[in-house]
C-alpha cells in the first residue's frame, strides 16, 4: 500500500521539494447526515471527523483541501462518507504542479483509510455520554473547575490527566466490511480557502462548467483506481435539462456513471429526509429554509433540485452540481496510516489554531503565503513538536506537458489547476479593526 | 511544600472570583440606581418620537429571531417599553430580576389596546423543573451555582387573528391540525408571555434569551439602535455577510515600489479562529 | 407644532445619553477602584499557580491573531502580567488610560529576563497622526468624540534569535531581504512595545486591539481561561462551523402519538436567519 508520502511524490515534479500539513481534527459523534423520520436507533453511531492537507514549496504554502469523513455505524453495517469540503489554491508555486493529481491522490488515501482509524478515540454526544460530573467541561462553571483542579491536585494527579474513566469513547467497528461514498458540490468562487487570493493575477479562476468538466476527471480517475467495478457514480446539475447533465458523464471511463445522486431518494420522497447535512453546504441551507418556511413537509426531492438552481446563493447562469460515488473500495486497497503522516490534534480548538494560520492569513500578495508557512511550522515545532512531511517530487514530465509549459511558462500552473469546487467559507471573514 | 502553594494558591483563586462577583454585584447595583432615574427620562422623550420601537424592533437583527413574522404586526403596536430592575426596591432580590413592560396600541376589531407587565426571578434550585428535556447534571450543577431565569406566566389578550392557533383555545390537541396548530401559538410573541423557565420543551423556547435581549441589549441600547436605523443603510455593513463580500482591501505595497522600506503594510484586520 | 415636539424629544434623547455615558464612566471608576485591590490579590495567587499565563496566553484563541508563532517560545516565559488603571491615581485620566506590565523569564544565551512597562493614552487630538493609512474625515470625526488609543514606544530586550528581523537592527531597509526582514520583525509581539497609535499602517498593526484584548478580556477574565483550557472534554458546537452543521430540528408532529400534545420541539437554539 502506498503511503500518503508515495502517492504524493509520484505526482509532483521530479526533484522539486514541497512540505505537506496534514491535520486529522478529534472525532466526535454526531447526528445521522440525513434527518430521521424516526427518532435515533441507540444502536447507530455517526461519527465525524475532518482532514485537512496543505501544501507548501519554496517556503510558501500554495494549495489546501479540507475533507469531512462521516464514519455510519449500524448493528450490521458500516459505511464511511467523503465530503469533499473545499479545495483551493492561490497561485505561489513556481512550480509546475498538477494540482489535480495532487487532488486525486489526496482523496484517494483519505477513500481508502479504514473507518476504524475515527473510531478510536470519540468525543461522545453530551445526551449519550455518562456525565461525570469530576469532569471539566465547557459547562463548568470557573469556581467549580477550581475545586476539580485542587482536587486533582490534591490526589496527586497531574492537573491534565484524564479521569479513570476515559472521557473519550471507543467505538469498535461491527464489521470489517464496509461502503464508501464521496460527496461533493461543485461552484466557481473567486476564492475558498485563500482569502484575497483572487487578487493575485497568476491565480486563474476556473469558470462552472470547466470546474465541473475538472472535477469529475478527478472523481472518474478515483473511481476506476480505487473502487471496485460495481461502485455507482452520479452526477445531477441542478435546474439542468437530463440529456445536457448525461453529456458530461458521457465519456468518463466509470462503469456506472449516471443522472443522479447517491441518496437513494425516489422523486417523490420528501427532500429533508433524503439529502445529508453537510457543514457549511448550500444543499443543507436550503432544507434549514425550507424548514422556516414551513415547507420541509411538501417539497420532494425532484421539486428539490429544481429549486435549489434558483436559490439566490447560485449565481445565474453559472454551472453548478453535486457529484457523488457509493460503492466499495477494493480490499487490497484498504488501509490504515502509516507513522508521522498525520498530526492528530488532542483538541478541535488546536486543530483550528494550525488551520487558521492558513485560512486566516491574505493571499494577495507573497506575504500572505510565506507568512502561513513560517507560522505553521514554527507552531508545529513549538506547540506540537512536530514538523510538516518533506516531500520530493518523482514525475518525469510527458512531452506533452513540457511542451504545454513552454509554451505558458509559469502560468501552465495556473492555467491547469485553478479551481474552486465548493462554498464560500465562513471562517474566511477576518475581525475588522474596531475603534 | 511545593504542592501546599498550589492547593493555596488555587483556593485563593476560588476567593478571588468570589470577591469578584461580589463586587460586580455591587457595581451593577450602583449602575442601575443611578440609570434608572434617567431611563424614566428617556421614555419621556421617547413617547415624543412616533414609532420609536416600531423602528428599534424592526431593525434589530436578533429580535426577529424569537417571534414568527406574523407577529411583527403586533409589534409593530408596541407603544412603549419599559424595564424595572427588582433590586431597587428590594435589596434581597438579584440584580437580574427584572419586570418588563409592554404598552400596546390596538387594531380595530382584531387586538385590544393594553399594558402587560413579565416578571423575571432568578432562581438555583433546579427540583423545580417540570420537564427536564436534554438537561444534564452538568447543566444542574451550573444553574445551582450561577442561576437561571424564571417567570410567572402573565394574562395578554390575544389577536383575534390568532383564535386559530390561541393555545387556550386549541380544544382538540390530538388530531394532526390541532397538534400543529397548538405549536404554531406556541412559537408566537404572545406565547413568549406564558413562559415560565421550568417546562423546557413544553413552551415557548429559548424564553430567557429573549428576555435577555430586552434586557440587557434592546432596552439599554434602544436610542443607539434607533439612530442606526436611520443610518442610510448603503455604505454600511449590515452585518457579517456584508463583511465577506465587502470590497477587498489592497496592500498599498503592491501597487508600487514606490512604498517605503518601512511598510509595514495597511491591513488592520487579524486572522479570526 | 408636531415638528417642535419630535425635536424637542430628540434633543432630550441626545441628553440622555449623555447622562448616560456620565454614569456608565462614573460607574466604572467605581468598579475599577474596587477591583484592583482584588486583583493584586489574584496576582499573588496566580504567582503560585507555575505557568499560569503561558496557559491561560496559548489557550486563548485570539491572542495567536496578534503574534507570530515563534514569538510563542517567548510568550511561554511571561511569568505575570499586571495592569493598572490611571484614573485611580489620577481622576483627570480617562478611565481607558492603562500600564501594562510583563514580567519575563528569560532564556540562557538568548533572552534577557526583564520587567516591562508600556503606557496607553486615550486622546482626542486627531492632528497627531503621523501616518493616517487609510483614515477618512469620518475617522476622525468618530475620534475626536470618542478618543483614541495610542502609547508611548517603550524599550524592550528582543531575544537574540530575533536579531535578523530586529527592526532596529536591520540596517539595509532597501533590498527585497531588508524590506522582508523588517516587515516579519514589525509583525512581532516585540514590536507591539514599540507601537505609538500613531503611525498606520508603519508600525505593529492593529496595537490597540491588541492592548485591549489584554485589558479588556484576557486580564479580567484570566483565571475563567486557564480553567476553560483544562477541559477534559471539548463539547459540541465549539466553533461556527459546527452550528451551521447542526441538526436540522423539525417538530415532532410527525413521528407520532407518543409525543405529548403540547411539545413544542426541543430546539433550545433559535436558528439563525
Amino acid at each position: 500500500m502506498p503511503t500518503l508520502e508515495e502517492r504524493l511524490r509520484s505526482v509532483l515534479p521530479n526533484s522539486a521539494e514541497f512540505e505537506l500539513l496534514h491535520l486529522l481534527s478529534p472525532s466526535k459523534e454526531t447526528h445521522p447526515l440525513v434527518l430521521q423520520k424516526a427518532p435515533v436507533r441507540t444502536d447507530q453511531h455517526v461519527v465525524k471527523a475532518q482532514h485537512f492537507f496543505a501544501l507548501a514549496s519554496s517556503r510558501k504554502i500554495f494549495y489546501a483541501l479540507e475533507i469531512y469523513v462521516y464514519i455510519t455505524l449500524n448493528l450490521a453495517s458500516c459505511e464511511k462518507l467523503v465530503f469533499v469540503s473545499k479545495a483551493d489554491t492561490n497561485g505561489y508555486c513556481d512550480h509546475a504542479v498538477s494540482i489535480k493529481d495532487v487532488t486525486r491522490a489526496l482523496i484517494e488515501y483519505v477513500s481508502s483509510i479504514s473507518p476504524e482509524i475515527y473510531l478510536e478515540r470519540v468525543i461522545q454526544i453530551p445526551e449519550r455520554r455518562k456525565v461525570d460530573i469530576n469532569a471539566i467541561t465547557q459547562r463548568t462553571t470557573t469556581r467549580r473547575a477550581l475545586r476539580i483542579l485542587k482536587k486533582r491536585h490534591e490526589k496527586n494527579d497531574e492537573c491534565l490527566a484524564r479521569s479513570p474513566d476515559d472521557p473519550y469513547c471507543r467505538i469498535v467497528s461491527p464489521s470489517s466490511q464496509w461502503t464508501c461514498k464521496i460527496s461533493l458540490f461543485t461552484r466557481s468562487e473567486p476564492q475558498y480557502l485563500f482569502a484575497e487570493s483572487s487578487q493575485n493575477t497568476t491565480k486563474h479562476i476556473l469558470p462552472g462548467n470547466k470546474l465541473l468538466k475538472w472535477w469529475l476527471s478527478v472523481i472518474d480517475d478515483i473511481l476506476v483506481n480505487v473502487f471496485t467495478r460495481n461502485t455507482r457514480a452520479r452526477l445531477q446539475i441542478p435546474g439542468e435539462e437530463t440529456l445536457i447533465t448525461r453529456k458530461h458523464i458521457s465519456s468518463l471511463k466509470g462503469a456506472d456513471w449516471r443522472v443522479g445522486d447517491i441518496f437513494d431518494g425516489r422523486p417523490n420522497d420528501l427532500a429533508i429526509y433524503t439529502i445529508p447535512l453537510f457543514p457549511d453546504d448550500p444543499k443543507g441551507r436550503f432544507l434549514e429554509q425550507l424548514v422556516d418556511e414551513g415547507r420541509a413537509r411538501k417539497v420532494s426531492l425532484s421539486q428539490f433540485w429544481v429549486e435549489l438552481q434558483i436559490q439566490q446563493e447560485f449565481r445565474l447562469g453559472d454551472t453548478v452540481s453535486v457529484i457523488g460515488v457509493s460503492g466499495n473500495i477494493r480490499p487490497s486497497l484498504c488501509q490504515s496510516v502509516a507513522n508521522g503522516e498525520i498530526i492528530r490534534t488532542d483538541s478541535r480548538k488546536i486543530f483550528n489554531m494550525v488551520k487558521s494560520y492558513i485560512t486566516g492569513e491574505e493571499y494577495n500578495n507573497e506575504e500572505g503565503p510565506s507568512d502561513a508557512y513560517t507560522n505553521v511550522t514554527d507552531f508545529l515545532h513549538l506547540r506540537l513538536d512536530s514538523s510538516m512531511v518533506r516531500i520530493k517530487g518523482t514525475k518525469v514530465p510527458n512531452k506533452t506537458s513540457l511542451r504545454h509549459q513552454d509554451s505558458q511558462g509559469k502560468n501552465d500552473f495556473a492555467r491547469t489547476s485553478e479551481f474552486q469546487p465548493h462554498t464560500l467559507n465562513v471562517q474566511l471573514v477576518r475581525k475588522k479593526l474596531k475603534k | 511544600m511545593v504542592e501546599d502553594r498550589l492547593t493555596r494558591s488555587l483556593d485563593a483563586l476560588g476567593g478571588v472570583e468570589d470577591d469578584i462577583e461580589k463586587v460586580e454585584k455591587e457595581v451593577e447595583l450602583i449602575r442601575l440606581s443611578k440609570l434608572s432615574p434617567i431611563y424614566e427620562r428617556r421614555s419621556r422623550a421617547i413617547s415624543g418620537v412616533d414609532g420609536f420601537w416600531k423602528v428599534v424592533l424592526s431593525q434589530h437583527s436578533d429580535f426577529a429571531n424569537y417571534v414568527r413574522a406574523a407577529d411583527l404586526k403586533y409589534v409593530d403596536c408596541i407603544k412603549s417599553i419599559d424595564i424595572k430592575w427588582l433590586c431597587l426596591e428590594n435589596k434581597n432580590k438579584d440584580y437580574r430580576d427584572v419586570a418588563i413592560s409592554f404598552e400596546f396600541e390596538g387594531i380595530d376589531g382584531d387586538f385590544e389596546a393594553q399594558v402587560v407587565t413579565k416578571y423575571f426571578t432568578i432562581e438555583h434550585d433546579t427540583s423545580m423543573f417540570k420537564y427536564r428535556g436534554k438537561r444534564t447534571e452538568e447543566d444542574d450543577l451550573r444553574d445551582q451555582e450561577l442561576g437561571f431565569l424564571t417567570s410567572k406566566p402573565c394574562a395578554i389578550k390575544w389577536p383575534k387573528s390568532y383564535d386559530g392557533i390561541n393555545p387556550s383555545l386549541v380544544s382538540d390537541k390530538t388530531s394532526a391540525k390541532g397538534k400543529k396548530d397548538y405549536r404554531t401559538g406556541m412559537k408566537s410573541f404572545f406565547s413568549w408571555f406564558m413562559w415560565t423557565g421550568l417546562k423546557i420543551g413544553k413552551e415557548f423556547s429559548n424564553g430567557d434569551g429573549f428576555a435577555n435581549l430586552l434586557t440587557d441589549d434592546i432596552f439599554p441600547n434602544s436610542t443607539k439602535y434607533y439612530t442606526e436605523a436611520q443610518v442610510d443603510l448603503e455604505d454600511e455593513n449590515i452585518d457579517d455577510e456584508d463583511i465577506s463580500d465587502g470590497p477587498i482591501e489592497m496592500d498599498s505595497e503592491e501597487s508600487g515600489s514606490n512604498g517605503s522600506s518601512d511598510e509595514t503594510g495597511t491591513s488592520s484586520k487579524k486572522r479570526k479562529l
